[in-house]
């Protein structure tokens, strides 16, 4: 089987896509729950979390330049407890999918079709994402690639447009409550978003240059931090407080933007590129899930898990959140401490079971 | 006339089988052919298939050796290569492989003289029998091997690092690897000036893919998009709606069955007849349908407005996936509206990348992007700015002349 | 030829068939409707997201 | 292989049965672009659609200047019951997405704004770039007026309202517009008056403080500008000024044109005092004079004068109008430039703002413009 390999450009691609794909939809509404003010502070802390990735990217590339985190777990800790430690991953890996299944249904279901089942709606989804992942990161890679010069064209029209309707008198007062809201609202997108970068270690044999994957990390980090800073100015600029009673308000910035009598009714241009955002996230998390299991499982090829897992993936999401709530309580409590667990934690764990097997090995040798 | 020397038996019973003369002498051990055939054929004629204003006419003939020397009239280097390779087991129809040698990718004559020697097969009619057993991605849809009957094309091809292949019998030629924007350019791109080329081409990328999603932006508008209609509008279409019995839809399922059928019934027709027909298809029943309150108005707009589109497509291969492509996306359209289409182009893109012809990516050269072969796909520079071969083929010699930066 | 491990992949078919289908079921016909799969996750982490970050 | 095709067709088949509940004609929708709202007096909402008509049966339209309004009135507890029943009435669908002027009656206003607003902004088919425009009385009288275009009424009084917000940013009325303001810790929400009998059916502006004041403010340019100078920035708009020639001794009468006029206020805090600068500064040129004046820098100076002794009348007008009705408007300006003062001010004495000392600084500027004309005005 031909290797499949990307670019580093194609690589900071799907980084962004991977943050932005629900980032921008779930990360305005978190931080303007605790801050509306001085949201647009909070919003750094992405980057923050993702030079965190970047750090233990870059660990990871010194110690293991051509192997994904699944297979250094096994490297580190031993078949035995390696095996349980991916085992652990992949199930990390397939919770965050389902919470982005979820999101991908309940985006499409709020915002273009109410009456139809979820069940349909995540038919389709599946059934894109599950073919992205068969055709394979190579082919996905370039077909991002190919949608670039379109968003380059749509994006700065859905930045520009609303912000004729921007007030600058929604910033005012600065510093309102001091600093321990916008800390709050910091924690889920330096946590949960910033940590999701370190899913492209996952992908480290796929990479033409893994060296540079903690400089990619740093500037995909880079970039989706100030488009995230963009949309959270556009939306406190154009909705005041009136963005805490908003479901998504990204896409009510593009509903109410009216210029002329024919400039209107953007919303579905955003809607439609907001969707192919998260399907690339959800196909990015799918084939990170699929190289673990094909690790655990030590076969050849990933293929054969690209199907079950991902109707799994998109069946889980409507069966662990059966509402907006739940879904939005698991990303604000539970995703932080969970994902910095995961990320951090268990490559930790699998470093000290090396430093111990190591000396165990060594001190049978002395002994014996 | 050319003569070769054989030994074996065997070569002269072909060429004799294939109206060549054989001169035997007493006491010598080998004999010689003379190439004295003349197989009836007709002369070079203008080019129908890809017909331009500017630029040359001549067009390649079923005669292979005919079309060799049309190649070699325009490309008179001495590094031009000719590959020869005898295919079918009954017809043994002879298929050139052309190429420039020190510009073309070694590895990729290699890859088509092997995919080439695998063809197994008792006959060759035509060139197309050749393409499916050399081409990547056979369940794809959309062409992986370009085609053209015009001989300066090829040249050009060749120049470029690509490969030329010539079954005999055809009046075509292959040219190989081929890209996804390579089926967007027209051949008068090149001749006209260059400012005049990047609006053509823009147009014609914009009429490729609204041929495909008209027919399905129409119908999801319609039906689940409504918001989406400028206000005055609705009011318009909806009494223009008012009295049709079918959902949109079928209607537009059946106004686009209909305008195939006529397209078809217009090629297969004779010239003269072909014509009135599709006009008096188009144009009268199209009337006939509104008036009759059995479609809308505007339908028939867009499904004309679509036809129209795919057309602009200059080759042939990318008009023909197009009209198969429309009534996948409308179907999608029916069953979810404006997010079914656009979920089904993404997938579209996705498949469009994962194509690779002989090596090349498909989406070259914007997916993988090669900002110097940009030059050449939505906008064409002119010819003293583009100093280098497309980097998308990796030619062997990367500058187009020597003293060129 | 490499002896192919066999029982991961139909361990993995068999685990995703069973949870579609239970998962599915349960959805349609409301067994158990206020069983959440995810509560020892949500416990452990909750409390830890609580305890460090003060959410 | 086979398999994976096995599972595509079952993927389409579930696809094509469990899908299309979105699906439906576009001539088989009601599309509603205008809504009124009413409270009964049993303390129920009266809700009247204008929905546009479209011009069915007949492909020649000859009769172009028929109405093209078709009206539907619904009652219910909430906005949604009432649409409930006028759906009951209507054999098409309604669909809100296209709407764009909400009319509240007066009552709306003063019992269920706040419960109105959420309403409209729950609902998901609606947009929040709608307008919502008060008018006193029965809400549904709005529709009373004679439509001589062909486009919908509410489309016609949408377009007069957008006439007005070249003027001033004070007649945006969006919804999401209003909302930033009312949802604001201590905003006050503003929304066009209109009133079906007056000429141009725009009467002026209602102030609504989420603690229960309305204020009504009628605007009447170019005699009296006050509510419009308060709000500030405003463009091209006329003032009428009558003052005393220095040369001749006699009243001229003079009509200027502010190009663009903006309005700041400053607070100080002295003394267990607050005090209050009105900054008002505007660019403006002579548009029309009663004739035999010489303008030169002395007459520049006094008209320049008058009108900053105008504007200054007019502001304090309204500052003591906006004081008996009630309606803060410097509570939100006074939190965005101090809010640690605001605070203390709260505490101790949240009528400050009836007490507080206002002064004004106005600075009119008048251009030298060679394009005014000498006719009377």
């Amino acid at each position: 089987m031909r290797k499949e390999q990307i670019s580093r450009y194609q690589l900071i691609l799907l980084l962004i896509w991977l943050t932005m794909g629900t980032g921008v939809l779930v990360i305005p509404s978190v931080i303007t729950e605790f801050t509306v003010t001085d949201a647009w502070m909070a919003v750094p802390s992405l980057f923050v979390g993702g030079l965190l990735s970047a750090g233990i990217a870059r660990v990871h590339v010194k110690k293991f330049p051509n192997l994904r985190v699944t297979g250094a777990l096994l490297a580190t800790a031993g078949s035995a407890i390696g095996n349980v430690l991916i085992i652990w991953y992949v199930s990390v890996v397939f919770v965050v999918g389902t919470v982005v299944a979820r999101e991908f249904t309940l985006f499409v279901t709020m915002v273009s079709l109410p009456y139809t089942s979820e069940t349909a709606v995540a038919v389709i989804g599946c059934a894109s994402v599950a073919y992205i992942a068969y055709v394979g990161i190579e082919s996905f890679a370039r077909a991002n690639e190919f949608i670039v010069p379109l968003a380059a064209v749509v994006l700065p029209l859905l930045i520009l447009l609303p912000l004729t309707l921007c007030d600058v008198h929604q910033f005012y007062p600065v510093f309102s409550s001091g600093w321990l809201p916008v800390w709050k609202a910091s924690i889920v997108s330096m946590f949960v978003y910033g940590l999701e970068f370190s899913l492209a270690i996952q992908l480290v044999p796929n990479l033409r240059s893994p060296e540079k994957l903690p400089n990619d990390i740093v500037i995909a980090a880079s970039i989706s931090t100030v488009l995230i800073l963009i949309v959270v100015l556009l939306t406190v600029g154009v909705f005041g407080y009136t963005v805490r009673y908003l479901q998504y308000p990204v896409l009510e910035l593009i509903r109410v933007v009216r210029i002329g009598r024919f400039i209107e009714r953007l919303d579905t241009i955003y809607g439609i590129a907001v969707l192919m955002t998260i399907i690339s996230k959800l196909a990015v998390i799918h084939l990170a899930m699929c190289t673990g299991i094909q690790d655990l499982c030590k076969t050849r090829d990933y293929r054969w898990a690209v199907l079950p897992t991902g109707t799994a993936m998109f069946v889980g999401g409507l069966y662990f959140y059966r509402n907006v709530a739940q879904m939005a309580y698991f990303i604000e409590h539970v995703g932080p401490s969970y994902l910095l667990f995961t990320v951090v934690g268990v490559p930790l764990l699998g470093l000290t079971l090396q430093r111990v097997r190591f000396h165990l090995k060594r001190r049978a040798r002395k002994g014996g | 006339m050319s003569m070769t020397a054989t030994e074996k038996l065997d070569d002269v019973v072909t060429a004799v089988l294939g109206g060549k003369a054989v001169l035997f002498q007493d006491g010598l051990g080998t004999a010689f052919i003379w190439d004295v055939e003349s197989w009836p054929g007709r002369q070079v004629e203008r080019a129908e298939n890809e017909p331009t204003l500017q630029g040359p006419q001549e067009a390649f003939v079923e005669n292979r050796v005919l079309n060799i020397a049309l190649v070699r009239k325009r490309l008179r280097s001495p590094d031009l290569r000719i590959l020869d390779f005898t295919i079918g087991e009954r017809t043994r129809t002879t298929v050139s492989l052309v190429y420039v040698e020190g510009i073309t990718k070694p590895r990729l004559v290699q890859e088509v003289c092997s995919r080439l020697s695998k063809v197994c097969i008792d006959g060759v009619v035509d060139m197309n029998v050749v393409r499916e057993w050399i081409a990547d991605a056979p369940r794809t849809i959309f062409p992986t091997i370009e085609e053209t009957e015009r001989p300066e094309r090829v040249v050009s091809g060749l120049l470029q690092g690509r490969i030329a292949i010539i079954v005999d019998g055809t009046p075509m030629c292959m040219v190989l690897p081929a890209t996804f924007a390579q089926f967007i350019t027209s051949p008068e791109d090149y001749y006209m000036h260059y400012t005049l080329a990047l609006p053509l081409r823009l147009l014609r990328h914009i009429m490729f893919w609204s041929s495909v999603l008209l027919p399905a932006v129409y119908v999801s508008l319609l039906t689940y998009n409504q918001d989406l209609i400028p206000t005055p509008l609705v009011q318009k279409i909806s009494s223009q709606r008012a009295g049709i019995p079918f959902p949109t839809v079928f209607e537009a399922l059946f106004m686009m069955f209909a305008f195939e059928a006529l397209r078809e019934a217009g090629t297969r027709l004779p010239r003269a007849v072909g014509q009135s027909v599709s006009i008096v298809g188009t144009l009268v029943i199209g009337e006939a349908a509104v008036r009759a309150g059995i479609v809308s108005a505007g339908m028939i707009i867009i499904v004309a407005a679509t036809g129209i589109a795919s057309f602009t497509a200059p080759a042939l291969g990318m008009v023909q996936a197009t009209r198969l492509l429309q009534f996948v996306f409308v179907l999608c359209a029916g069953v979810f509206g404006l997010y079914g289409v656009a979920i089904l182009g993404i997938v579209l893109i996705v498949h469009l990348a994962s194509i690779r012809s002989f090596g090349v990516p498909y989406l070259a050269p914007v997916g993988p992007t090669l900002l110097t072969d940009w030059k050449d796909a939505l906008v064409r520079a002119p010819w003293w700015d583009m100093g280098r071969r497309p980097q998308e083929y990796e030619p062997m010699d990367r500058k187009r002349a020597r003293g060129r930066r | 030829m490499v002896k192919r491990p066999t029982w991961g992949p139909i361990l993995v078919w068999l685990l995703s068939v069973c949870f579609v289908v239970i998962a599915y079921l349960a959805l349609m016909f409301q067994w158990w409707p206020d069983f959440q799969p995810l509560y020892p996750l949500e416990l452990v982490f909750g409390t830890a997201t609580e305890w460090l970050f003060g959410l | 292989m086979k398999r994976y095709w096995l599972v595509v067709l079952v993927m389409a088949v579930t696809c094509v049965v469990t899908s299309c509940g979105d699906y439906s004609e576009v001539e088989d929708l009601a599309v509603v672009v205008g809504m009124s709202m009413d409270e009964t007096s049993n303390h129920h909402l009266r809700v009247t659609c204008d929905i546009m008509r479209s011009s069915e049966s007949g492909s020649d339209n000859t009769s172009a200047n028929q109405n093209q309004d078709m009206l539907v009135t619904g009652e219910g507890l909430s906005m949604a019951s009432a649409l409930e029943n006028i759906q009951k009435k209507l054999d098409k669908r309604i669909y809100l997405s296209h709407n764009t002027l909400v009319v509240l009656s007066d009552r709306v206003i003063s019992d269920r704004f706040a419960s109105m607003l959420d309403e409209l902004e729950r609902n998901r088919e609606l947009r929040l770039n709608q307008m919502v425009v008060v008018v006193r009385g029965d809400a549904d009288q709005i529709w009373t007026i004679s439509n001589r275009s062909e486009t919908p009424l509410a489309i016609t009084i949408r377009q007069a309202i957008q006439n007005w917000e070249a003027c001033t940013d004070a007649f945006r009325a969006e919804q999401f517009r209003m909302l930033r303001d009312w949802n604001a810790p201590y905003g006050v929400a503003h929304l066009p008056w209109l009133d079906p009998q007056a000429a141009n059916w725009v009467a002026g502006l209602v102030f609504v403080d989420p603690r229960g004041g309305i204020a009504w403010w009628s605007i009447c340019p170019p005699r009296d500008n006050g509510a419009l100078w308060l709000l500030g920035d405003t463009r091209n708009l006329v003032q009428k000024i009558v003052f005393q020639d220095p040369y001749r001794g006699k009243e001229g009468q003079i009509c200027i044109r502010w190009g663009h006029t903006h309005t700041t206020f400053g607070f100080r805090y002295h003394k267990n005092k607050l005090y209050v600068t009105v900054n008002w500064w505007g660019n403006g040129y002579i548009e029309a004079m009663s004739p035999g004046h010489v303008a030169d820098r002395t007459t520049f100076k006094v008209l320049e004068d008058q009108a900053g002794r105008d504007i200054q009348r007019d502001i304090h007008q309204c500052i003591m109008r906006m004081r008996s009705a009630d309606v803060n408007l410097w509570r939100m300006s006074l939190y965005r430039t101090a809010p640690q003062l605001f605070r203390i001010l709260e505490r101790k004495d949240p009528s400050w703002w009836k007490k507080c000392d206002v002064s004004y600084v106005i600075h009119p500027h008048i251009v030298h413009s060679g394009l005014s004309t000498r006719s009377p005005g």
